[in-house]
């Protein structure tokens, strides 16, 4: 295989991976930049997952193909509603952060299958007839060579996620919205000196991730497995934390990471399809994206710091 | 509470029919649940079906299933489904195998069945398929309608079922068209439609026109891939071929067709059987062809081959049922595989 | 008599701690108004309520004359108050523009006009004296820069009272003359001022009223210009205070601690200790004097072990302790009172008791083989709570729940219960009371008297100049000269601080 | 109302509320409340057999619960108990089948073994978390996947008999398994782990809060400065809180390994003992006495759930809901001491 065709097989399945982080990434961002610890990305991501579907299967008749966007609004809406759990036990009952973020993994999980078996009175959903599927991007696909690699057989969904990460990035580093929100989770007590409402500052950070983690989870239904059952979102919220972390809490990092962790996916897929990797054993193969991740921290990564107050309460009047 | 006392098992429920109570069977399923559109799913359908034709009522005393969420689970649900009396009580997939094992060895006084395993126990019945026999058909399917003569084959994890798949497969590719590339790969997962998407969009990518799955939901991606690419060019060709069920319904358009592994078939003749009281206890029932136990599902009427290959599966049905052609069931018996 | 702002009769309770318990201040237009008072009496609790932090149980706040309810910081803000907090209520990650405008955004188009808020911030701060680079990272500036950014926050903000808490605790003395500058500007653009202070010197200063507080409650206002430092000081403690803590003169024996050329770098990198060379002797007090950054931190990191070093000798009685471990170190006999009580010296979490074995657990009788002897260490926290006068409920109390003053106690009494030679003192009465400064004084003598080597590093001349026997003078970080504390005085040490040299500070050795 | 009454109430209520919204969803749903907790109780306690099962699921809870609440105390997050659990699992297996020994030297060797596969494992971590400052967080989840594929590789290629998808059965002499436990709970599988783990309670216990090693343990839990301070050689003890942590991850790897399954078998994914340990730590607050109850609770309520679609025919997801609800009451605790100490108030006036 040349060059050119491992690059038009690995860009195109990276970014297909990336989408759904990336989109989770970006809301752990949000909720942790606030304070507040979000383990349950990978809740949200289910919550969003079975909302898309069940719109998806329910209105497909309705809306046709606008249908799969229709479902992400759906499930950004219904990641925000449940984020709130999230937000009312770790911000007003002042719950540990993270075992409230376990509890929302567990609930998403339970909640979400008990429903569908009283929707289709069966384990997982049906099919959905129309996600999110294979473009060329017009125009750019006919740019010479980078046309080829980075605009033919590809998502929409991925240049969203992509040009969501930048928009997050000025939402977080240039506007008053983004400064107040860093500094409720840098120093909540300073924020509160200053007029800034951390409670609501706080609430909204998480409910930022979890409508981006239901978007997350929407995509990857949409774009990826089509249906939904217990299985549709298996760790998928556990990488985007990694890559969130990975990231530096940094909207424009975490976009990175999570484009490294689809490309070492995406190398360890066609690795078996490549001369000097054929004869590895598989095994190698299916550890690599999580062996590169490791060394790539340790090498020149190192010490990622959380903003200062995340995990914390902030009482008022506290010293 | 659960109110039946343990000493008395022995004599009461060996026989279904003798004490004028009516037989009863039920089911464990591994974590994958009744609906895995998998082989679970399909051992349902079968216990359904033969419920309903014998006028059973679903619950205790009927036909009933009981789901099992980690493989700790498997041992206590086949447990609690012998204590509560059911005749038969199947264990479903290879995962099981030992939990069946240890339960019959306790349980020596109730019958019990699984899928896909063998369980040397007087009191087990063990339901093998010959998945090669399906796979080979669809080998011989994917051959007769590849253009580019590049083929896939995206297997879940390497187990033996799984090789049986592969295995099958290649030989059919091989007694069809010598000369037809096949790439095999696989994700290592049951349930990550993403490498399974990934997968196949390497093997399109790559040249092949046909790609074959025996990877459980993995599999779900490969129809993805197939479904958008046919979408976005529909002058070329993507076919996927399912696996288990048919699964015609992933994609009208890509599905060339599924190799059938009918576990509802063999369910529903396994509990005919432990009805009429001839319960093949420690025995291996081979479910294959000839049994209907295994097949393949009608060819996609948009197949541009679709008349040859009808006619070459027939032959090859034949073939095999009348035993002049044994299809090879693993790597090793592939490599002296020879269609002549 | 118009008062800018009254607050009458406020009562502030802590579950069932009263903090301010019928407390009046009542303060002019454009005066600067003290309030005093010992650790921990409620200077701080009535301040939180006046700007909004904290709801009164009880009382009126009148402003300009109109009863308000200041239910939080933007009604403050609104009303025209303004507070420069004890602990500094600053963003570290932030720059200094960012931290200034934070909450009240200068926007175009959504997005922060940073350039202009620089702009805006510059021009604020030339107004009124105080020059910050509104680029520079919080992180990165000193302490006192963050005050000025602190006192920038308010007046951006358009405060005309400004509540000011411990202002000079944590300054350097040219920083605290530069704030006295700064304050007396404020006055004269208009604005009132609450001081809250332990330095009686500076009330004297700078205040023109004086209210005393005691227990939580209001003791009584006073005319500075009617009283003195000791009327003042029997006020806020209830009893006379002796200030010049009395100490017979020093008798040196041999050389305890000898650093020889000592290079140390900081945590980014840069060389903050250069070539350092410093005796101190058994039976004497050496003061380091010098202005914040010049290298001290990173001196006492490197004695004790908390920092490597690069190059260079640190001798203790005869043995070379040069990047030893802190548990080597300790073990050698040095003992050390950081500067920051809460990152270093304590485990707030840990009840008092297991703070006091914090570096003597593994050691009989504390512990047998391994496990812990709660029994001895519960003993040993009693004695030691007994004798350096540690008010807590019990030793079982958390070190987080106990009053700054006496968590500094607990670290003093268990430091110098370990009998070392070497006692290493950084700010050791950093915001405390007069009460409590002159208890740690006297041990702090004490131990030398005992034959001990202490170290005493303070930003504090006074203390310096009390206390030490000798004082070497930081610049730097080398040592550029060493004097006694008879042949000098303030303000010759402040232009060594500067740099200038001996000779040109006018003085021989 | 005294803190310690309050304390023992909050997890009760807890659960009762867990139990009621639970409740209310059933009924919101059409499902019969009683006879779906008449089922759960009867699938946890109704029979001997299924008390002797709900306690062989808790022996690992209460195992994974003690992997991930020790390293908390230490100020680490440890993600990677399923991992270290796998690797333990295999580990224990391994011996198991390899060696044909005397019960007495056999059986220690295989718990050893796993024990040393879980420590090794979380060492990883924790080194680089200690030499690297690289976050604990990404690593243990990055392992856990390497643990999964790795062992399903030596399980499919080193173990197994030809290119089967599971071990032999380990020897007898490796078993944790006991005629005489099984015939006490006729014919469950439960096994003498149950005595480790709760040694692993009072280990944990008395290692934390009685030696000097524990105060070192939690002094660079709360305050690593001051423990760095202290003499105390900061690094040295993250690194050895997690291999602490795997160690009793690994031990219950080999409650699976020798005890419940006798077996490894190639796993199509996690078996979430691991993320479990993770809900049963918190809800016990991080402690060996609350990991202890929490793993009870936990068990039971697993077991129990097998029953409901049976018996009452409820989805058994319904149990998953109600201990999600469950662990976030807990969560919550704040809310409801507050609610108590009003109570508590109203009742003394
Ligand atoms: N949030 C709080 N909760 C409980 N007690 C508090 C709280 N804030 C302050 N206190 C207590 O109220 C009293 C007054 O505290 P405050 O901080 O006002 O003292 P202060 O006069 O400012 O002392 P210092 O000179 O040390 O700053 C102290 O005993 C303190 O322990
Ligand atoms: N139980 C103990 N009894 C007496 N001294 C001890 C004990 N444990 C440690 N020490 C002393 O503490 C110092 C360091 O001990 P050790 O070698 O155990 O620590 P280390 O490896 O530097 O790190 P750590 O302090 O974390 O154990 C040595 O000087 C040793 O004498
Ligand atoms: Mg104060
Ligand atoms: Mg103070």
């Amino acid at each position: 295989m040349s060059l050119m065709d491992i690059l038009t097989i690995v860009v195109p399945s990276t970014l297909l991976w990336a989408a759904p982080l990336i989109f989770t990434a970006l809301g752990g961002i949000f909720s942790e930049r606030s304070g507040v610890v979000n383990i349950g990305l990978e809740g949200l991501m289910v919550i969003g997952a079975f909302t898309s579907i069940v719109f998806n299967l329910t209105f497909f008749d309705t809306f046709g193909n606008a249908t799969p966007w229709l479902a992400i609004l759906v499930a950004m809406v219904a990641g925000a509603i449940f984020s709130l759990l999230h937000a009312v036990a770790s911000i007003t009952f002042r719950a540990d952060h993270t075992v409230s973020g376990v509890a929302i993994n567990l609930l998403a999980v339970g909640l979400t299958m008990f429903l569908v078996k009283q929707i289709y009175g069966k384990g997982e959903t049906g099919i959905i007839s129309k996600g999110f599927s294979k473009i060329d991007v017009p125009v750019l696909k006919d740019i010479p060579v980078i046309g080829e690699i980075f605009f033919q057989n590809t998502y929409w969904t991925s240049f969203v996620a992509i040009i969501v990460a930048i928009i997050v990035w000025y939402i977080v580093y240039k506007t008053p919205f983004g400064l107040r929100l860093r500094s409720v989770g840098e120093h909540p007590m300073a924020a509160d000196t200053m007029g800034i409402n951390v409670t609501k500052m706080r609430y909204l950070g998480v409910m930022l991730s979890g409508a981006l983690g239901g978007i997350g989870g929407a995509v990857y239904a949409q774009s990826i497995t089509s249906n939904f059952s217990h299985a549709t979102i298996s760790g998928q919220g556990f990488m985007a934390l990694a890559a969130m972390i990975f990231g530096k809490w940094h909207p424009l990092g975490a976009l990175g990471a999570a484009i490294f962790f689809g490309f070492a996916q995406s190398i360890s897929i066609i690795g078996s399809s490549l001369p000097f990797l054929k004869e590895i054993p598989n095994v190698y193969l299916l550890i690599a994206p999580y062996v590169l991740t490791i060394l790539a921290l340790t090498g020149f990564i190192g010490r990622a710091d959380a903003p200062k107050a995340v995990g914390t309460h902030y009482i008022k009047g506290s010293r | 509470a659960c109110g039946k006392s343990d000493d008395n098992k022995g004599t009461e429920t060996s026989k279904g029919g003798e004490k004028g109570k009516s037989f009863s069977v039920a089911m464990v399923t591994d974590v994958g649940g009744v609906d895995d559109k998998s082989f679970n799913q399909s051992a349902w359908e079968g216990l359904q079906k033969f419920g309903k034709d014998n006028g059973m009522k679903e619950g205790k005393g009927g036909y009933s299933y009981l789901q099992s969420k980690s493989d700790a689970d498997y041992a206590t649900n086949l447990n609690t489904l012998a204590r509560q009396d059911f005749d038969l009580v199947y264990g479903i997939g290879f995962l099981m195998q030992a939990a069946v094992e240890e339960i019959a060895k306790q349980q020596k006084d109730h019958h019990f069945a699984i899928v896909d395993a063998e369980v040397k126990q007087p009191n087990v019945a063990s339901i093998l398929f010959k998945e090669q026999e399906a796979a080979f058909l669809a080998g011989v399917a994917a051959a007769l309608t590849t253009k580019t003569n590049h083929i896939g084959f995206i297997g879940g994890m390497e187990i033996p079922v799984i090789e049986r798949f592969e295995s099958g497969f290649l030989a059919g590719v091989k007694a069809a068209k010598p000369d037809v590339q096949v790439d095999v790969q696989y994700s290592g997962a049951f349930d990550k439609a993403e490498l399974g998407q990934s997968i196949a969009s390497k093997m399109y990518s790559s040249g092949a026109d046909v790609v074959f799955h025996a990877a459980g939901a993995t599999g779900n991606g490969l129809f993805k891939e197939a479904v958008d690419r046919k979408a976005k060019e529909p002058s070329k060709d993507f076919w996927a071929i399912g696996v288990d069920r048919d699964q015609a319904d992933m994609g009208p358009d890509v599905v060339l067709t599924s190799a059938l592994k009918r576990v509802d078939v063999a369910v529903q003749d396994l509990s005919k059987k432990a009805m009429d009281g001839n319960f093949p206890g420690g025995e291996v029932v081979l479910y294959g062809l000839h049994e209907d136990g295994v097949g393949l599902a009608p060819v996609n009427a948009k197949a541009p081959n679709k008349d040859a290959i009808d006619k070459a599966v027939k032959d090859y049905i034949e073939k095999i049922k009348s035993g002049d052609l044994k299809v090879p069931q693993t790597r090793d018996e592939l490599k002296n595989f020879s269609a002549k | 008599m118009d008062y800018v702002i009254e607050m009458l009769n406020i009562r502030k309770e802590f579950g069932s701690f009263v903090a301010n318990d019928n407390i009046t201040l009542q303060l002019k237009k454009g005066e600067i108004h003290a309030l005093l008072g010992e650790n921990g009496a409620g200077k701080s609790t009535l301040m939180n309520v006046l700007f909004g932090l904290y709801q009164p149980e009880a009382g009126e706040i009148r402003v300009k004359g109109k009863p308000v309810k200041i239910t939080d910081p933007n009604v403050a803000n609104d009303l025209g108050i303004g507070m420069v907090h004890q602990h500094f209520m600053l963003v570290d990650t932030f720059t200094v523009t960012e931290n200034i405008i934070l909450g009240r955004e200068i926007t175009s188009a959504g997005r922060i006009d940073i350039k202009k808020a620089e702009q805006e911030v510059r021009q604020i701060s030339e107004r009124y004296g105080l020059s910050v680079d509104p680029q520079a990272k919080i992180s990165d500036i000193s302490v006192g820069m963050q005050q000025r950014v602190e006192i920038l926050k308010t007046l951006y903000r358009g405060a005309e009272i400004l509540i000011f808490d411990e202002p000079t605790a944590v300054l350097t003395p040219q920083e605290i003359k530069e704030l006295i500058q700064i304050m007396k500007t404020l006055i004269k653009e208009g604005k009132s001022i609450i001081l809250i202070t332990h330095k009686l010197k500076e009330i004297m200063e700078v205040a023109d009223r004086c209210t005393v507080i005691r227990k939580g409650k209001g003791i009584g206002t006073v005319n500075v210009s009617e009283t003195n430092p000791n009327e003042l000081a029997s006020l806020m403690v209830g009893r006379e205070v002796v200030f010049k803590t009395e100490k017979k003169p020093a008798e040196p024996k041999q050389d305890v601690l000898l650093v020889k050329d000592l290079v140390v770098k900081d945590s980014r990198g840069v060389t903050v200790v250069n070539g350092l060379d410093l005796t101190v002797r058994a039976g004497e007090i050496v003061g380091i004097a010098g202005v914040d950054g010049n290298g001290q931190s990173e001196l006492i990191e490197a004695l004790t072990g908390l920092r490597k070093s690069d190059s260079g000798s640190i001798q203790l009685n005869g043995k070379e302790l040069i990047n030893h471990t802190p548990r080597k170190i300790t073990e050698s006999g040095v003992a050390h009172i950081p500067q920051d009580r809460h990152k270093h010296g304590l485990v707030l979490n840990y009840p008092i008791a297991e703070n006091m074995v914090l570096q003597t657990y593994y050691q009989k009788p504390f512990s047998k083989s391994g496990v812990l002897n709660f029994k001895e260490i519960y003993n040993k926290a009693r004695k030691l709570i007994s004798e350096f006068d540690v008010r807590t409920p019990s030793e079982y109390t958390l070190a987080r729940a106990l009053s700054g003053g006496n968590q500094q106690k607990a670290i003093i009494g268990r430091e110098v219960d370990r009998n070392p030679d070497l006692l290493i003192a950084a700010q050791p009465t950093r915001g405390l009371d007069v009460g409590a400064i002159e208890f740690i004084h006297k041990r702090l003598i004490e131990q030398r008297d005992h034959g001990k080597a202490v170290l005493l590093v303070s930003f504090e001349l006074d203390e310096i100049m009390n206390v030490s026997d000798r004082i070497a003078v930081i610049y730097e970080g080398k040592i550029v000269a060493v004097v006694n504390p008879k042949d000098t005085d303030e303000q010759e040490l402040g232009l060594l601080m500067a740099g200038s040299n001996r000779k040109e500070a006018g003085a021989n050795v | 109302m005294s803190k310690r009454l309050t304390g023992i109430l909050t997890p009760i209520i807890s659960v009762l509320l867990g139990i009621i919204v639970g409740t209310i969803i059933m009924l919101i749903s059409g499902y019969d409340p009683v006879a779906a907790y008449t089922a759960l109780w009867n699938g946890a306690f109704g029979e001997v057999y299924y008390v002797g099962e709900v306690i062989r699921q808790f022996t690992p809870y209460i195992l994974a619960g003690l992997a991930v609440a020790f390293a908390f105390r230490v100020g680490l997050f440890n993600i990677g108990v399923e991992g270290q659990f796998i690797v333990g699992w295999l580990a224990s297996v391994w011996v198991g089948v390899a060696f044909d020994l005397p019960k007495v030297i056999h059986l220690p060797l295989a718990i050893l073994a796993a024990i040393v596969a879980g420590a090794l494992w979380a060492f990883i971590p924790g080194f680089l978390k200690a030499r690297f400052r690289v976050h604990e967080v990404i690593v243990t989840i990055m392992l856990n996947y390497v643990a999964l594929h790795v062992t399903n590789y030596i399980i499919r290629n080193v173990l197994a008999a030809k290119s089967g998808d599971k071990t032999e059965m380990i020897h007898e002499s490796a078993s944790l398994r006991s005629e005489w436990l099984q015939s006490l709970t006729d014919y469950s599988r439960l096994h003498w782990g149950i005595i480790l783990a709760i040694a692993c309670c009072f280990i944990m216990w008395f290692l934390l809060e009685k030696t000097t090693r524990g105060f070192e343990l939690r002094a660079v839990g709360f305050n690593q400065h001051a423990a760095h301070y202290a003499g105390m050689n900061v690094n040295k003890n993250i690194i050895l809180s997690m291999v602490i942590s795997g160690a009793f991850a690994g031990l219950a790897g080999a409650m699976e390994g020798l005890g419940t399954f006798g077996y490894a078998a190639v796993k199509g994914g996690f078996t979430g003992v691991g993320f479990d340990g993770i809900a049963i730590a918190l809800l016990g607050s991080n402690t060996a006495l609350g990991v202890f109850f929490s793993a009870i609770l936990f068990g039971a309520l697993k077991v129990g759930a097998l029953n409901m679609p049976l018996e009452a025919g409820v989805p058994n997801e319904l149990v998953d809901i109600i201990i999600a609800l469950i662990v976030f009451f807990v969560a919550s605790s704040y809310i409801i001491r507050a609610f108590l100490d009003r109570i508590g108030k109203k009742g003394v006036k």
